[in-house]
């Protein structure tokens, strides 16, 4: 009992360790209003079961076993009405925080991690690793990067997880060289040297001294590829080599294009989706704003 | 290759335990159902998720796989014992208008391994019927063992027919006078004969239509895709061409008799031109038909394959033929392009000893003695052809413009601003269609039920699938009036047969109303030997499952 | 100027990546599963025939001989033959690359020149309301999916308006002698409006943000200053000082952003029936017609890398301090 | 030394307050600085740094950080006065009369130009000359600087620190101004090359006959170089008065131990005293005097009541209230454990 609850008291001080490492951009109005943004996203994924009205995939008929399809927003009880497919639009939406959250937050952490290592080990040993890992940056910058989703999700069975995969493949590239960067600078740094000068292991002197340091960095691009992870799964989607099993916004985009929902004028159903991406994609960008005033702060005078 | 090793072992183990039989029947597996996506098909995505949906009523564990038509084709073509049921279309082609192409090819046991039979239907007295009316030209004689055939088919199920649906297209009116634009039965009026006749009514004398597809070829010996087929018609004459009413009529060739049951002798058109001014001659002919014989044009070899000679004889034609064929003039006279014999002969020669063969031969400058004349192809943006002013059947408009468009949302934009003035490819919702027309006021639409059909393969090669009575339950489970609503949107007919009712004459009208419902789906199962344990159904009594799902 | 060795070295790793970039295609494409000639075969052809394409194609030789055989094709500049097609990939892919491009180049130049000299207003006018309102626009035109954005232009400007076409690069039926006649009129322009805007109105955002946060830089820099103090006119201490040198990572992010925006098109282009390399990627691809989607890549990435090549030697071109080390 | 009579002054500045906007506060960096540069001369300005002594003279450029404001004052150039001048006039003004020598000769030259097009900017835009005419001056300031003339078309980064700071002479020079405010000009180099420069500088201003202030935290420099000096602390003026009378008799315990903590240009050699603890938080200045927490003969009344800039000789101005036992005082900052025991 005794025990566990120590556990427990260290295990939250390190998440708030984790959180204060972070330096969550409270300050700047955007950044809060980005985060504010995230927490109610993650707060309508986790909740999707209570809020969507209906099964985003249930085939939707009136009682007279017609398809109910094309309604209006309001129609028969359907808030955003339903698709011509006869799914409930709404529902949709709602299910498709969870894709979206999914999606951006595994490729962010993956984009984040493996761009953190491949920064830190370049930077913190040089020599030969950092070449070698410098060349493979320089190679992933040769892949074009929606072509590269394309041929994998054409060739790997059609899944959201495709887009992560990609990511993790190619997109590291920009955060491993930012990290490598940094890490450079930082281990010139007293501390460091300190450190060394007292017997530390390297990796101890990495992974206790020197990545710390750089974590709000890697937070930072980690927001920007929650953006991007959510927008080129869209693009997947309309392109065609989207996860058909899976309710994304990408997929309601998709499926709005395809069934023609403009010319129909069903703008209820081709503008909630985009502006849901929008929203989270630019609530990324707003949180990674404020982390570049802390970070690179400018000259204010 | 373990998995093979295993499914050979579960076999042979199935097989042990079922005979001392009395057990009860094992769970049936995990059905899969194949769609392509739905950006491509909506309409069969959203009938297999309609299908789907009903046949878990009957307890059934179904699950949808989604992939695109690639790699759909590769799975049901080339590994016809992989799959369990996939939905499925066979569209309408001039030369389909005799039913023999769908009723043999479809169905016919000789073609299961390799053929177009790749749903694996197998029934000796279907067999025997088939080949009965390939010879048969007796028409009324022919009609009776066609019905029969079809008959046989709504009885034994082998796929879950669904509709015919219309083709839909659309014009603009005040261009296009609508009295001239010819609706092709079961083809729709998006074909050569409107092409040709649909006059203009004022100024705009070009017909600018569209496709979604990129244009692969305009290569008379290569039948690549759908949207080239319209281009190569027009651009080369053939020496009958399928008329409105289904039935081939003499077109190249003035006038055409059967000799006797395996020669037919017909007479070419006088004063036929090239497009590069040289005349059209009985040679040319003659070497039209020869030419896909040898390596060079595999895709049109079939269509020749009944030829056993040919003689060109001043300007007439005649064909021995190796064995009776009723279908030789629509499958054969109207499918094959005439080519001139001066281009084509020195290209083939050279294609002879290298590994190409003609269908990747593009000319630059195609020659045919067609209608229209080619006069430039943009790649992935546009094929332009101008009317043939030396054609017997000079077409009305000044050119055949078509335009590729990706995008059917800005298709039927460009339509309603005059950017195009024929939708010759809509894959969108008809009712937008009509909204539209309604609200523009300009635009024609036309909807003629298709030669064409959707269905649903089972793969009558793996269990439960092979069982007659389950193919019956699960087609009796799907109300077809409610896929015509729900996932055609209205534009199509209820089908239960392979022949068109846009054929009236081989359509055996009488097997379409079948009855259905879940009760009698049920019903059929029970009877079959099929049984519910558990809200699971599961095979008859001493059935395993002798597939690893 | 650069040393021949730096040059040099650059020409090095852009053919070390370009190798690396060819033989990751290869892996891909040859170890996926899935038939490769799947797209190729007609169910009517026979056993043999399909063995003579297999022959045709090399598929019957293993794979590090494939291997050789592809790189030695590309160093000859071979892409080998279009399934779909049945036509030689390189002259298909040479045929849409000029479609791409100048669909990005005219898109990148006006989002370029929008974006910079916005960039550096809002610079100017830091901390005022402009500010405030204008760098939430500039982030949201960064998140829009661009083909969501595409339709709406396509909706309101095409078929609700009618000002501009609605596809494609000309008119139906007209002709033009050469390419430079078709980019050169007025009825291409045209077409290009919305397909430009539409990747315009997404891309003017990074050199916006990127000019406007070098100008800050920069105009705390004590030369910025000492112009000031010198008594030269405002236009010499903002356009002469600041933003000539806040332009420098400007300009090269020119060069990485026409790598990025050539991806782009890919979407924009299926939206406006451009017909470029995006488009045929993502249809060779759907219709797994494996040398033309390898060759489209290909082509793709050959852009990019030599783009990046640009874009360091463009900086250092334009960087006294590297170009006169 | 001081022959300079009171109408030959060519600048006075009076009672000069400079705010910088911290928050919503106002922080007086610059809380009224009295002094005046006669014709001719070189003042140094001096005092540790952050003492204000750079925002001073950036105000009579008027050229201030965003954040910064002149909060009154008077500046009165060969009898205008500078802060009621219109932008334009005052841009008039600017490198005509009032030039410039920064810090960091690198940072100020923009890295992108030819010094050439630099020197060029300024003598067409401001000078109103032809190419041809700039060509020719530019080729004699570098003359006049010690560079040869077809160093112009380099680049600044090209230049050694030396080298630089010697461009920033030559730029200063171009329009022929009446006054040179040098920031700092020598702190970035070399012991040696300090010299030279000042040597340079000192003798280009006898030479043209301009004024010259010299903001300097080095003592010795000025000491070396200027014919007046004003001392700085926190925001203020402590003393001021003829470099020579200043030195060798302080009233200020701030400059005597200025004068302790550096070596002297010429002649190196001596114990250094620093002064201990740092300059007083400028957001909530001490009441009394600003030195009084450093100071070794702090007085009760030295915490509470500011002491006034009183002459203690002709032109020697003073702001300490322990002006009376100066020379006593004089004797015990000379002695190292005053400065330690105070820490």
């Amino acid at each position: 009992m005794h025990e566990s609850l120590d556990t427990q008291i260290e295990s939250r001080s390190l998440i708030k360790q984790f959180f204060d490492s972070l330096h969550l951009p409270t300050g700047d109005p955007f950044a809060v209003a980005g985060l504010i943004i995230y927490a109610a996203f993650v707060a309508v994924a986790l909740s999707a079961d209570v809020i969507a009205t209906h099964d985003p995939t249930e085939i939707l008929y009136t009682p007279a076993y017609e398809l109910a399809a094309d309604r209006s927003p309001g129609q028969e009880g359907y808030i955003l009405g339903t698709t011509s497919l006869g799914r409930d639009i709404f529902s949709q939406l709602v299910y498709g925080s969870r894709s979206a959250l999914l999606i951006g937050l595994t490729a962010a952490v993956m984009v984040a991690l493996i761009g953190t290592l491949v920064g830190l080990l370049a930077g913190y040993f040089g020599g030969l690793i950092d070449t070698i890992l410098m060349r493979l940056a320089d190679v992933a910058f040769g892949i074009p990067f929606l072509p590269f989703v394309i041929v994998l999700a054409a060739f790997l069975e059609p899944s959201i997880w495709n887009v992560v995969l990609a990511m993790a493949l190619v997109l590291w590239r920009d955060t491993g060289r930012v990290i490598r960067a940094q890490v450079l600078t930082l281990r010139t740094r007293a501390y460091v040297e300190a450190a060394r000068v007292s017997g530390s292991s390297d990796l101890k002197i990495v992974f206790t001294h020197i990545a710390p340091n750089v974590l709000p960095l890697s937070f930072l691009y980690g927001t920007i590829a929650i953006g991007w992870a959510i927008l080129t799964e869209a693009s997947i989607s309309f392109l065609g080599f989207g996860d058909p099993e899976t309710i994304s916004w990408g997929y309601m985009l998709q499926d709005a294009y395809a069934s023609q929902a403009l010319s129909q004028r069903a703008y209820y159903w081709f503008v909630p989706p985009g502006l849901c991406i929008i929203l989270v994609v630019v609530a990324g960008f707003f949180i990674s704003r404020g982390y570049e005033e802390i970070l690179f702060p400018k000259l204010k005078d | 290759m373990t998995r093979i090793l295993k499914t050979i072992a579960a076999a042979a183990l199935a097989t042990l335990v079922a005979a001392p039989a009395l057990a009860e029947g094992d769970k049936i597996r995990e059905i899969s159902i194949l769609t392509r996506p739905q950006a491509a098909q909506p309409s069969e995505f959203q009938f297999v998720n309609i299908i789907a949906q009903e046949w878990r009523k009957l307890g059934l564990d179904v699950k949808i796989q989604v992939m695109p038509w690639e790699q759909m084709a590769d799975l049901v073509w080339y590994n016809r014992d992989k799959w369990d049921v996939t939905g499925w279309q066979m569209v309408g082609r001039p030369e389909r208008s005799d039913p023999d192409e769908l009723i043999y090819n479809l169905y016919h046991s000789s073609t299961a391994p390799k053929g177009y039979n790749f749903l694996g239907y197998n029934n000796p007295d279907y067999d025997k019927v088939v080949e009965a009316q390939r010879v048969e030209t007796d028409a009324n004689k022919r009609q009776t063992l066609l019905k029969q055939a079809q008959a046989m088919l709504a009885e034994d199920q082998p796929a879950l027919m669904l509709v015919h649906p219309k083709s839909t297209f659309a014009f603009d009116k005040t261009v296009w006078n609508a009295s001239t634009v010819v609706d092709q039965g079961g083809i729709g009026i998006k074909n050569t004969w409107t092409f040709i006749e649909m006059e203009p009514l004022g100024d705009k004398k070009d017909i600018v239509l569209n496709s979604a597809d990129n244009i692969q070829g305009i290569n008379p010996l290569w039948i690549s895709g759908g949207t080239d087929s319209w281009i190569t018609e027009l651009i080369w004459d053939r020496l009958l061409r399928i008329g409105p009413d289904g039935l081939p009529k003499p077109w190249a060739a003035e006038s055409f008799e059967w000799v006797d049951a395996t020669t037919i002798k017909l007479k070419l058109r006088d004063g036929m031109k090239w497009h590069d001014g040289k005349p059209v001659t009985a040679e040319d002919v003659k070497f039209s038909f020869e030419a896909p014989a040898g390596e060079e044009a595999p895709m049109y070899k079939p269509f020749v394959g009944n030829i056993a000679s040919i003689e060109a004889d001043g300007n007439s034609v005649t064909f021995k033929l190796k064995k009776p064929a009723a279908a030789f003039t629509t499958g054969s006279l109207s499918k094959i392009n005439i080519i001139p014999k001066h281009i084509w002969e020195p290209i083939l020669t050279d294609l002879g000893v290298k590994d190409d063969n003609a269908e990747s031969h593009q000319e630059k400058m195609p020659i045919g003695s067609g209608p229209y004349k080619f006069t430039s192809w943009t790649t992935n943006e546009e094929v332009v052809l101008a009317a043939n002013d030396g054609h017997w059947a000079r077409p009305k408009a000044d050119r055949w413009i078509l335009r590729i468009v990706s995008n059917t949302e800005a298709a039927l934009g460009m339509l309603r601003s005059g950017e195009v003035n024929f939708l010759s490819d809509f894959s969108g919702d008809p009712k937008i269609l009509l909204n539209a027309a309604k609200e523009d006021g300009d635009l024609e639409v036309v909807s003629t039920i298709d030669m064409g059909f959707r269905y649903v393969a089972f793969n009558n090669r793996r269990p439960p699938f092979d069982s007659a009575g389950f193919r019956r339950a699960l087609s009796a489970a799907i109300n077809r009036d409610l896929i015509v609503g729900a996932a055609f949107k209205g534009f199509a007919v209820k089908s239960n047969s392979v022949i068109s009712p846009a054929l009236p004459f081989w359509h055996n009208a009488e097997v379409v109303d079948m009855k259905t419902g879940a009760d009698l789906a049920k019903s059929i199962l029970k009877e079959s030997g099929f049984e519910l344990v558990g809200g699971k159904l599961h095979y008859p009594d001493g059935v395993k499952e002798s597939l690893a799902e | 100027m650069l040393g021949l060795k730096q040059i040099g070295g650059r020409l090095a790793q852009l053919i070390f990546v370009l190798w690396a970039v060819a033989t990751i295609l290869f892996l891909i494409f040859r170890l996926m599963p899935g038939n490769p000639l799947a797209a190729y075969i007609d169910p009517t052809f026979t056993e043999e025939q399909q063995l003579i394409l297999m022959a045709k194609f090399g598929l019957d030789r293993p794979l590090w001989e494939q291997y050789f055989i592809y790189l030695w094709n590309l160093l000859q500049g071979e892409l080998g033959d279009s399934f779909f097609y049945r036509q030689p990939v390189f002259d298909r892919v040479l045929e849409l690359l000029p479609n791409t491009l100048i669909l990005t180049f005219s898109s990148l130049i006006v989002a370029y020149a929008f974006g910079i000299i916005a960039g550096a207003w809002l610079a100017w006018r830091r901390g005022g309301l402009a500010e405030r309102v204008a760098i939430p626009i500039v982030l949201t035109t960064r998140a829009l999916p661009e083909f969501w954005l595409g339709m709406l232009l396509l909706a309101i400007f095409s078929f609700s308006l009618g000002w501009f076409p609605a596809g494609g690069t000309r008119s139906p039926g007209e002709e033009y002698s050469s390419l430079f006649a078709l980019y050169s009129s007025t009825d291409f322009l045209a077409h290009l409006v919305l397909p430009a805007a539409t990747l315009a109105i997404y891309s003017q955002g990074l050199p916006l943000l990127l000019m406007r946060s070098n100008m800050l830089d920069v105009m705390g820099e004590d030369f910025v200053t000492m112009a000031r103090i010198k008594g030269l006119s405002s236009w010499t201490v903002v356009v002469r000082h600041a933003a000539r040198n806040a332009l420098l990572p400007v300009v090269t992010s020119f060069a990485i952003a026409v790598g990025y925006q050539i991806q782009g098109n890919v979407v924009v282009e299926t939206v406006f029936s451009w017909p470029g390399l995006g488009r045929e990627l993502v249809n060779a691809v759907s219709a797994s017609d494996y040398p033309l989607a390898q060759g489209a890549f290909l082509m793709i990435a050959i852009v990019v890398v030599l783009m990046n090549l640009l874009a360091d030697l463009l900086y250092s071109l334009l960087d006294p301090r590297i170009s006169h080390a | 030394m001081s022959e300079l009579q009171d109408n030959n002054i060519l600048l006075s500045v009076r009672d000069l307050k400079v705010a910088y906007r911290v928050g919503s506060k106002d922080v007086m960096a610059v809380d009224g600085a009295s002094f005046d540069v006669p014709a001719g001369a070189i003042v140094g300005v001096v005092g540790e740094s952050g003492c204000g002594k750079s925002t001073l003279v950036r105000a009579l450029t008027r050229v201030l950080a965003r954040s910064a404001r002149i909060a009154g004052g008077e500046a009165f150039f060969e009898g205008t006065e500078l802060f009621g001048l219109s932008e334009p006039d005052m841009n008039k003004l600017r490198w005509r009369d009032i030039a410039f020598i920064p810090q960091s000769a690198m940072n100020s030259l923009d890295p992108v130009y030819t010094v050439e097009a630099q020197l060029h900017e300024v003598l067409m835009q401001r000078g109103g000359m032809n190419r041809k005419e700039a060509r020719q001056r530019s080729a004699e300031l570098f003359e006049m600087v010690g560079i040869e003339p077809q160093r112009l078309r380099d680049y600044p980064h090209q230049f050694s620190g030396g080298m630089r700071q010697r461009v920033a002479i030559a730029l200063a020079l171009t329009l022929e101004p009446k006054l040179i405010i040098a920031d700092e000009p020598v702190t970035a180099l070399d012991v040696i090359v300090q010299r030279q420069i000042l040597d340079q500088l000192k003798e280009l201003q006898q030479r043209l006959g301009i004024s010259v202030i010299l903001v300097t935290h080095d003592i010795s420099v000025v000491a070396y170089t200027c014919d007046k000096m004003v001392v700085m602390y926190a925001g203020r003026v402590t003393e001021s008065g003829d470099t020579a009378t200043v030195l060798t008799a302080p009233f200020h315990p701030y400059t005597m131990g200025l004068y302790n903590a550096f070596p002297d240009l010429a002649a190196a050699g001596g114990v250094l005293t620093p002064i201990q603890g740092a300059p007083p938080s400028l957001i909530s200045p001490p009441p009394g005097c600003r030195f009084a927490e450093r100071c070794p003969f702090c007085q009760a009344a030295c915490r509470t009541v500011v002491p006034a800039l009183i002459e203690v000789s002709e032109g020697h101005n003073t702001a300490c209230h322990r002006v009376a036992e100066a020379a006593d005082l004089r004797v015990k900052a000379a002695a190292t454990e005053t400065w330690e025991a105070n820490a």
